[in-house]
């Protein structure tokens, strides 16, 4: 029997550790294996399953962009134990890696559009991998506008290349912190994602938003979204539930029908209609 | 497939012969006040004045807890170790009930409905199941109602229907039953004719699955799941006990540098199992967890695996600490 | 150094940071010689000595176990082990009960001052684990999993 | 019956309370039942074969709500509730209690003073299966309780039934949920799970009230409610409470005195 272990990670090398917020750190890591690097393909959306040895699995999104190959990188706050002993280990040690699982950004069939990210907190993670997707093809798009915002500027994660995005005259960038988040020197916008949302959204015509962000922010930003005439198919978000085994088993991302972890964690506002909104 | 005779006599030697074989037999052995199976040599330790194990064989293919792949770490670099299917013995699980061969099918479609699942696979592989159709039942059993019957082949490899002779009726149904069956082809003789469905307990059907399946397309926001759960008390006896839960959890087993990676048992009415390290709880509350519960083996397994997640054994019912009958409120659902 | 044949007993020692700890310090300072079997996990206080810690020591291959902190009255924190004192006598009962060895679990009062009496305990206590030998009955049940799904009665 | 049925319903009826638990026939035995509205009152049964333990239910506020609600409560619930009181899970304001005595007269208890005088009219005793079982574990050496319950403990799947009957068991996250340090395994093994009963035990001494909820609830038909029992019984002349009633100074291991005595220490 040759069948594959879908239990067995990759080893991966951590090759670089960049502190992003307090407890955010970006892990870029490398296939250990270099034949399991020359196979190794993956899309926009997707995530897997990372292993602290000893410690455990923790599930988050590939926050790097695809056409940047022969790495992947990770971005993780320290909360729980997997994700503190991810945090403790250092440049050159080992850790795991399964994946990639899910579904993608429908990025081909947002050719010609234009694309509004709206992520807050620790939610840009999975939106820097769309966005750097989106902006390596950068012809294909129209304008490009990136809203986040987060609890305070020290929150913030991605400074270097939010700093990047907001030179970049082809990116129309809006960064926001909770209000009482901000510094001195803060120039940024101060205010809840949503209500920068309605302030500084792009006209729906022709526009694609991807949001992404705590379920409670999630929740708040697709009725303004909503007023500002987008309809639920311009409308994506990702999802992130619970999972163990990130491959449609284990049964803790099931919501209705459907599996966060197959059938996610990418999905339309209209897709969303379907499975009951308390479920995740 | 074929059909097949065999004596008392007949059967006692065919199992002693599947013993000396070297094969591990599992069979249902009453000790401590229960019937549950067990690794058995003697065909004596075997009971059989029972209408339903505790538990399900559903431990054979898919253990409580199993070793995924284990690890070594040395000097910063990490040894994995594969699971390895040689490792796992040939399995006879003898005398099972058709409802519990059943839910193999069940499980299968959960392992393997996207990726395969190699070490439930690598269990499946090794285990034949020998069934013994019923003749019993008891308030609890509602296999007729969910596409099973007590005559039931799905999931075996030999089925017998014992005979008021003490003999029995051997379909063998599978290559791996005729393995079995070739271990000691001599005490199987040929079919006398003997009508099959003249031993069976008659058991009617006591609600429609595909009403249910109807109903509950439409009952995620009914007050019916509050109603139903609230004696729940939120213990994992149900799945634990069912042949087709297959909810699991991956741990940690850990001694210094080494170290092995586990999976195992896990349930849905768990409180803490669909639990965010961040706090926020998608099924908070018992009423949820209750109809993702029903919900998934009567409506999201049939529609998204074609099978139905239940197959009426009723041990969930049995082990219930608070009565939370399954049959019960299946048919209640079906009526409103 | 010991025939390498004759049972070496593993004892885990699971003091308080104020006497014991100290005792044990001042019975090297001492030079008093004492059996090398035991290995001295050190805790704030006796109260903080969590029961599931010795179980885990039985599990993780130790033939014995030694749980020793201040007299009563001199706790460094007034009244932690007093606390611990009930807490050991109710967890005594229950691995009575449940057929753990428990006199493979040695507890012992020993202050800052009595290096003497810690080599006295270590000794004594290695003595009884020795005649006691090795705690196989509960470390073959620890490492269980390599068994397939269901039991397998003994 | 009757007598209750109509109080239960008048109770409702007057807005008394918002929720009766009581029982209800089932479909074996006896079950819990929650009465919201008078007409499911005239369902309430309260006989000797009521055995649940429906204190567990007590404390768990989504079922319970905010408003006042009343149990039917057998001995051993009232033992449960008494603890429970002790342990400041439960308000007078809050909790309306029945019960049936003996003659057959419905009682109700307005304070828990009043059901402290009425708990205490019982003396605490050992039942048939529990006096045969303890007998044959007290007659046995050391080794055989050791080999008796590991054969009992090989049986435990870890589905936590003796957790979720117990009253006194509503801890939101219990320490077997606890993950750092993950102090017990999580999956079934006979250490892990004598270390999740030792575990349970400690934490019921000087609570537990011996009702046998889990023990009952149990699926594989493992005799767990005999540890703390034993626990209680051989604790109780240790630390001076007294057996099904709860202690009046704090709970045995939150407490100490001076002078606990023990023969162990050296």
């Amino acid at each position: 029997m040759s069948e594959k272990n879908t239990y067995l990670p990759y080893l991966m090398t951590i090759e670089k550790v960049i502190k992003e917020a307090p407890g955010v750190k970006t892990y870029r890591l490398k296939f250990q294996d270099e034949s399991e690097a020359a196979v190794f393909d993956f899309k926009a959306g997707q995530f897997g399953e990372y292993s602290a040895f000893g410690e455990g699995e923790s599930t988050f999104c590939i926050a790097s962009s695809p056409t940047r190959r022969g790495y992947i990188e990770c971005t993780f706050r320290d909360t729980g134990r997997v994700t503190s002993g991810l945090a403790s280990l250092e440049e050159g040690s080992t850790m795991g890696f399964r994946g990639p699982y899910g579904n993608v950004f429908p990025l081909d069939e947002w050719k010609g559009k234009n694309l509004v990210f709206i992520a807050g907190g620790i939610a840009l993670p999975p939106m820097r991998c769309v966005i750097w997707n989106a902006l390596d093809l950068r012809e294909n798009f129209k304008d490009i506008t990136i809203i986040y915002g987060a609890k305070s500027v020290n929150d913030l994660v991605y400074k270097e290349e939010l700093k990047e995005w907001a030179d970049r005259p082809d990116v129309r960038m809006v960064t926001t912190v909770d209000p009482g988040g901000q510094t001195a020197d803060w120039k940024g916008e101060i205010g809840f994602v949503p209500t920068i949302v309605e302030k500084v959204a792009p006209s729906a015509e022709n526009t694609i938003a991807i949001v992404c962000g705590p379920p409670i922010m999630i929740k708040f930003t697709f009725p303004v979204l909503e007023k500002l005439g987008f309809s639920d198919n311009q409308v994506y978000t990702t999802l992130e539930n619970r999972m163990k085994c990130g491959v449609g088993k284990c049964g803790r991302c099931n919501v209705g029908k459907l599996y966060i972890c197959k059938d996610g964690p990418v999905f339309s506002k209209e897709e969303l209609n379907f499975i009951p909104a308390e479920e995740y | 497939m074929e059909t097949k005779y065999i004596s008392q006599g007949g059967l006692a030697q065919w199992f002693e012969s599947i013993i000396a074989s070297g094969k591990r037999v599992y069979a249902p052995v009453n000790s401590r006040g229960q019937v549950d199976f067990k690794l058995v040599k003697n065909l004596s330790e075997v009971a059989d004045d029972y209408i339903q194990t505790t538990q399900s064989i559903k431990a054979t293919v898919y253990p409580k807890a199993e070793v995924l792949f284990s690890y070594e770490k040395e000097h910063g670099k990490v040894n994995l170790t594969d699971f390895d299917p040689d490792t796992i013995p040939e399995t006879v699980l003898w005398r099972v009930h058709p409802c519990d061969a059943a839910g193999f099918r069940p499980l299968s479609a959960i392992f393997n409905w996207d990726s395969a699942d190699k070490l439930h696979n690598a269990h499946l592989a090794k285990t034949s199941v020998i069934s013994f159709s019923c003749a019993n039942a008891d308030e609890s059993c509602f296999c007729t109602s969910v596409n099973g019957s007590p005559g039931n082949t799905s999931g075996s490899d030999v089925q017998l229907t014992v005979l008021p002779d003490g003999g029995a009726i051997a379909e063998i149904l599978t290559p791996k039953g005729e393995a079995l069956v070739a271990l000691l082809p001599s005490v199987f003789e040929a079919d006398r004719g003997d009508k099959k469905e003249h031993y069976l307990v008659d058991l009617p059907a006591r609600f429609s699955l595909t009403e249910v399946n109807a109903k509950l397309n439409k009952a995620f926001n009914s007050t019916v799941w509050k109603e139903q759960s609230e004696r729940c008390i939120g213990c994992g006896a149900c799945a634990f006990v069912c042949p087709t839960c297959a909810c699991f959890d991956i741990q940690e087993d850990v001694h210094g540098s080494k170290g092995r990676r586990i999976r195992c048992w896990d349930a849905c009415g768990f409180s803490l199992f669909t639990l965010h390290t961040s706090g926020h709880n998608p099924r908070e509350h018992q009423s949820q967890r209750w109809r993702q519960r029903i919900l998934h083996k009567f409506s999201y397994m049939p529609d998204r695996l074609s099978v139905v997640g239940c197959t009426g054994c009723g041990r969930c019912s049995r082990a219930c600490p608070v009565d939370m009958n399954l049959l019960e409120h299946i048919t209640s659902i079906a009526k409103q | 150094m010991s025939n390498s044949n004759e049972f070496e007993p593993k004892i885990i020692a699971f003091v308080c940071n104020w006497c014991t700890y100290a005792g044990a310090d001042l019975t090297g300072t001492s030079r008093l010689k004492y059996a090398t079997n035991v290995k001295i996990v050190r805790f704030p206080c006796t109260g903080r000595i969590d029961f599931l810690l010795l179980l885990k020591s039985f599990a993780q291959g130790a033939d014995g176990v030694i749980v020793s902190g201040c007299h009563p009255n001199d706790c460094h924190y007034t009244s932690g082990n007093f606390h611990a004192r009930r807490r050991w006598i109710a967890f005594r009962t229950v691995l009575d009960l449940m057929g753990v060895d428990i006199r493979r679990i040695q507890y012992s009062w020993v202050s800052a001052a009595e290096g003497s009496k810690w080599a006295d305990l270590v000794n004594n206590t290695v003595a009884d684990i020795r005649a006691l030998g090795p705690y196989t009955e509960y470390q073959k049940v620890a490492d269980y999993l390599e068994k397939e799904g269901f039991d397998e009665e003994a | 019956m009757k007598k209750l049925r109509e109080r239960a319903a008048a109770l409702l009826d007057e807005g008394a309370v918002s929720l009766v638990i009581g029982y209800e026939e089932g479909t074996k035995r006896p079950r819990p039942l929650f009465c919201r509205n008078s007409e499911n009152a005239g369902k309430l049964i309260f006989d000797s074969r009521c055995f649940h333990n429906l204190a567990v239910y007590v404390t768990k506020k989504e079922l319970v709500g905010k408003e006042r609600f009343a149990v039917t409560a057998p001995i051993s619930t009232l033992r449960s509730i008494l603890q429970l009181y002790v342990e400041n899970q439960l308000s007078e304001e809050k909790l309306l209690v029945l019960t049936v005595d003996l003659s057959g007269e419905l009682v109700e208890f307005v304070t828990f003073e009043e059901i402290s005088a009425y708990v205490a009219q019982f003396e605490m005793k050992r039942g048939e299966r529990e006096q045969e079982m303890l007998t044959k574990i007290e007659g046995m050496t050391r080794e055989e309780r050791w080999k008796f319950w590991m054969g009992e403990m090989s049986h435990c799947f870890k589905c936590y039934a003796c957790r979720s009957a117990c009253p006194l068991c509503y801890c939101t996250k219990c320490v077997v949920e606890v993950n750092r340090p993950q102090w017990i395994n999580p999956w079934p093994s006979p250490i892990s799970n004598m270390e999740w009963h030792v575990n349970r035990a400690m934490h019921m001494v000087g609570r537990c009230t011996a009702c046998g909820a889990c023990g009952d609830a149990c699926p594989v038909g493992i005799p767990i409610d005999l540890i703390t029992r034993k626990m209680m019984e051989d604790l109780a002349p240790e630390f001076g409470f007294v057996p099904g009633q709860p202690a009046k100074q704090g709970n045995a291991l939150s407490s100490w005195k001076l002078d606990d005595r023990e023969q162990f220490i050296r």
